[in-house]
């Protein structure tokens, strides 16, 4: 276990971004800081996914004009793109819904009407 | 015919992603063609279940590649590893594919008046059948991230929906928590996927399952993924989301989010019996699903007593008689080890869990359809604000009363049969389990007494002296339910035998599971 | 109160991921079977030079459909929750 | 409304953003990118004349019925090319090997031929559309909704 630290560190640059992401849904009130706290979280998961595809010295899997070696493994990319994607798509949802608290409560501190929790 | 066959599990996700396509451009063509459109297409889909489950029931699993150059080919020629995407029906998944294509039904058709009037219709239907395809995908597919796609695609849809009523604030709301709930739990379900992808390189759970080593990460992927569907279905400690979601959502699409929580409870048990069933403790894990199912029973019944608004009442109502599934199949998980106690009343036991997901979905959409009657008539959900209601509106009243009765366990309707069987069976495990459960459906019993005397029967409140019965589409949506739940009720032992106990076989036999896919291996 | 149990909550969510996340393989050297596969048939099977891309719309057809799904969902979503009054007449 | 510079500037900047952005989506299958990058790319336009001039001007040649038709369209061509190769099993990549986009390139490095990969240039195309029509209606929708207004019919 210890030995793969060092090779490790992507994934533990992952893990640690997951941390700060859960930290601020749990701890922050106000909405758009958690809709924030979403889109790190999800950062971190893409971060992982795509790091868990590198092959050591690897090139894109694209065979257009490539120079010869090995090639980066291409699915994790596709679920990665994938993912951007839908994340998007609820991030804009999100955002829409926190609009409309703000029209109608005046406020986005989630500590008014709610107990919000992740 | 034949072809139909093959081609049902793609064309029942895809059709209904069609439709929803389509309605914005048919839209156009005036409300009463759209209306007619939703019903003929979604009157196809249900055939396309229909002969799917009689498929599945006699020649067993269904899978389904997509994109190969055979759909029964899962594996490519000569490898040892799936590649493609799969759908892999099995009894469970046909199971809640009844479940969902009954109340996504009965909620179009509860739906046609109901909208009337109303702005944002077409979009409404789109989001419906989005939500259809999201659950019906995430019943059928044998694929981890292709789940991960479908729980958003539901996910997203259900908050839409849950937000339809956007002068309400508390509406905004419900839709914000369910989707705040649904984004982090299926970044969850993401990383989880990710665990597993980096051990072993696939990504169908069939192939999973077959190279599964249940190493530290597979636990900790398993902690992931079970926290994530824990907070999806509502289970106790998550279930803060709940009451307030399925208070404010449209009439109609609140079975369907419903629904969407229970497919998240099928895509846990297809995790802990399919993909991680020959490895893990399942005594322990099994104890802790019942410890969840017992708390989630306790404390939601307990909330739900003293609840004024009538359909807050019933969503903790939902959360309880959630437990009820979680502690039949916990009971089963837990002895499924030992062949003779699985025999004797693990089964059972599992039986009932699975047989209360229908019954529940069936009265509780009931009773979540008849509170939107009343709130469509008279404009509020206070059950002390109401009163006498049952003179003018005698459809709405009879639809309340068997709801109530089946929830309570009262025979001869559904609830009883399938309580039955959770309450034998766990005696037989577990006294105190089922002294508990016992105790939880008396006092359901008692908190939808006092709502029906308080709503419902006394002299008319001079307020709605001039309320009128819903219109026909409402009626007949709710009374496709009340006959079913009356149905089942008569005559369980039929409904136990044709489509729960394959339910129960599928999740108890693993093997079968994987061979669908990975039979080509040794 | 909820402060501490948050915290409590979040430190063992973080170990968790940390602890587990160094177990898996050394950044770098992939398990690759299923990629492999890809990685040499995508060209002959999908006639795309872009494994990506025929990752993407082939092998995974279904997922991008859903993607796409996804983001008529949220579209759908937005411009429903972004209607106002006004319109009732015209879109009923 | 920005500035009479910026908007000029901003009016000929839309140009190179809408080829760069078609560019990307029709080179999908053989250099990265693809329909909703490039798509993106051409909603960054969007936005970029959202700032520059404002959201009710912008509304007048952007209508919601016109984004939402193209949006339609888009998703409704993806899923048909989906349908299209139910003959074998939905999803199969029918055009290969025919004579639209049906050259299979060498195996190996190779310089790229713009008319290979069956479907899934046109997917790429598909899907973009649907991603510049969605994005758009959805920024457009935001920032008519934050200034009182609603999106046109």
């Amino acid at each position: 276990m210890m030995e793969h630290i060092p090779l490790n560190f992507p994934f533990l640059a992952a893990a640690l971004l997951a941390g700060v992401a859960f930290y601020i849904i749990i701890f922050k009130r106000n909405l758009i800081k958690l809709i924030m706290g979403i889109a790190l979280l999800a950062s971190a998961v893409n971060l992982f996914l795509v790091a868990l595809g590198y092959r050591a010295g690897g090139n894109a899997p694209i065979y257009t004009d490539v120079p010869p070696g090995p090639m980066v493994l291409p699915v994790p990319q596709a679920l990665t793109l994938t993912s951007i994607v839908i994340n998007v798509a609820v991030l804009a949802l999100m955002l829409t819904m926190v609009v409309h608290i703000y029209r109608h409560t005046g406020d986005i501190d989630s500590k008014k009407s709610r107990r919000l929790k992740g | 015919m034949d072809s139909l066959i093959t081609h049902s599990p793609a064309l029942i996700v895809a059709l209904p992603l069609l439709a929803a396509f389509a309605i914005p451009l048919i839209n156009r063509a005036g409300p009463r063609v759209r209306d007619i459109f939703n019903l003929v297409i979604f009157g196809f889909i249900a055939f396309l279940v229909a002969i799917l489950a009689v498929d599945v029931y006699s020649v067993g699993i269904h899978v389904y590649t997509f994109g190969a150059t055979a759909a029964e080919l899962a594996l490519p020629g000569g490898y040892t590893v799936p590649v493609r995407i799969m759908f892999e029906v099995d009894g469970m998944s046909i199971f809640m594919g009844i479940i969902i294509t009954t109340v996504t039904l009965a909620a179009l058709i509860y739906s046609l008046q109901f909208l009337k009037g109303r702005t944002g219709q077409a979009r409404f239907y789109s989001l419906m059948m989005l939500l259809y395809a999201g659950m019906m995908g995430l019943a059928f597919t044998g694929d981890m991230f292709n789940l991960f796609v479908f729980l958003e695609i539901a996910s997203i849809a259900g908050a839409g929906l849950a937000a339809y009523r956007t002068n309400m604030a508390d509406a905004i709301e419900g839709g914000f928590k369910y989707i705040v709930i649904s984004a982090v739990s299926a970044l969850l379900v993401l990383f989880a996927i990710g665990i597993l992808y980096a051990q072993y390189n696939v990504l169908s759970i069939a192939a999973l399952a077959h190279y599964m080593q249940y190493t530290t990460l597979d636990m900790m992927a398993l902690g992931l993924l079970g926290g994530a569907f824990v907070m999806k279905l509502a289970g106790v400690p998550l279930h803060m989301w709940a009451p307030d979601t399925y208070t404010v959502a449209p009439a109609g699409t609140t079975p369907m989010i419903l629904a969407a929580s229970y497919t998240a409870m099928y895509a846990l048990y297809r995790m802990t019996f399919s993909l991680y069933g020959g490895h893990i403790d399942t005594t322990a894990i099994g104890w802790i699903v019942i410890i969840v199912g017992v708390l989630s029973m306790f404390i939601g019944v307990m909330m739900a007593v003293h609840q004024t608004d009538i359909k807050r009442m019933m969503a903790y109502h939902a959360i309880s008689q959630g437990g009820y599934m979680l502690l039949g199949l916990g009971v089963g998980l837990a002895v499924i080890a030992d062949p003779v106690a699985l025999a004797n009343y693990g089964r059972d036991a599992m039986n009932g869990g699975i047989f209360h997901i229908i019954n529940h979905v069936f009265y509780k959409a009931l009773l979540f359809m008849t509170a939107e009657a009343i709130f469509f008539r008279i404009g509020i959900r206070d059950t002390n604000k109401m009163g006498g209601l049952a003179r003018n509106m005698k459809w709405t009243t009879a639809f309340y009363i068997i709801g109530a009765l089946a929830i309570s366990g009262i025979p001869p309707l559904n609830g009883f049969a399938s309580k039955l069987l959770i309450y034998e069976s766990v005696l037989r495990f577990n006294p105190v389990l089922s002294v508990i459960a016992m105790f939880v459906s008396l006092v359901t019993l008692a908190s939808f007494a006092k709502v029906f005397y308080s709503a419902f029967t006394g002299p008319p409140m001079p307020a709605y002296k001039e309320v009128k019965e819903v219109p026909k589409s409402m009626i007949i949506g709710m009374s496709i339910l009340a006959v079913l739940i009356i149905f089942f009720g008569l005559f369980p032992g039929l409904i136990v035998n044709t489509i729960v106990a394959p339910a129960t076989e599928a999740l108890i036999n693993q093997a079968s599971y994987i061979n669908a896919v990975m039979g080509a291996l040794p | 109160m909820r402060q501490v149990v948050g915290l409590i909550l979040l430190l063992v969510v973080v170990a968790f991921l940390v602890w587990g996340v160094l177990d898996i393989h050394p950044f770098g050297y992939p398990p690759s079977d299923m990629d492999d596969y890809i990685i040499e048939n995508a060209q002959e099977e999908t006639g795309s030079n872009n494994v990506v891309a025929s990752v993407v719309f082939d092998y995974r057809g279904l997922d991008t459909l859903g993607e796409a799904t996804i983001l008529f969902t949220a579209v759908t979503g937005v411009l429903l929750l972004l209607r106002t009054r006004k319109r009732r007449e015209e879109s009923s | 409304m920005l500035s009479k510079i910026v908007r000029t500037v901003a009016n000929q900047l839309i140009l190179f953003i809408l080829i760069f952005g078609l560019y990307v989506i029709m080179h999908g299958h053989l250099t990265p990118g693809g329909g909703f990058q490039g798509g993106a790319v051409v909603v960054s336009g969007v936005v970029m004349l959202l700032v520059a001039f404002s959201s009710k001007d912008l509304q007048k040649s952007l209508r919601e019925r016109f984004l939402s038709i193209m949006e339609s369209t888009g998703a409704l061509i993806f899923a048909i090319l989906g349908f299209a190769g139910i003959g074998t099993v939905f999803f199969y990549n029918f055009l290969v090997g025919t004579s639209i986009f049906g050259r299979i390139p060498p195996t190996g490095p190779n310089p790229g031929d713009i008319w290979t990969g069956g479907v899934i240039p046109l997917m790429n195309l598909a899907v973009g559309l649907k991603v510049i029509a969605g994005l758009s209606a959805v920024v457009l929708a935001m920032a008519l909704f934050s200034i009182g207004e609603e999106i046109e019919e």
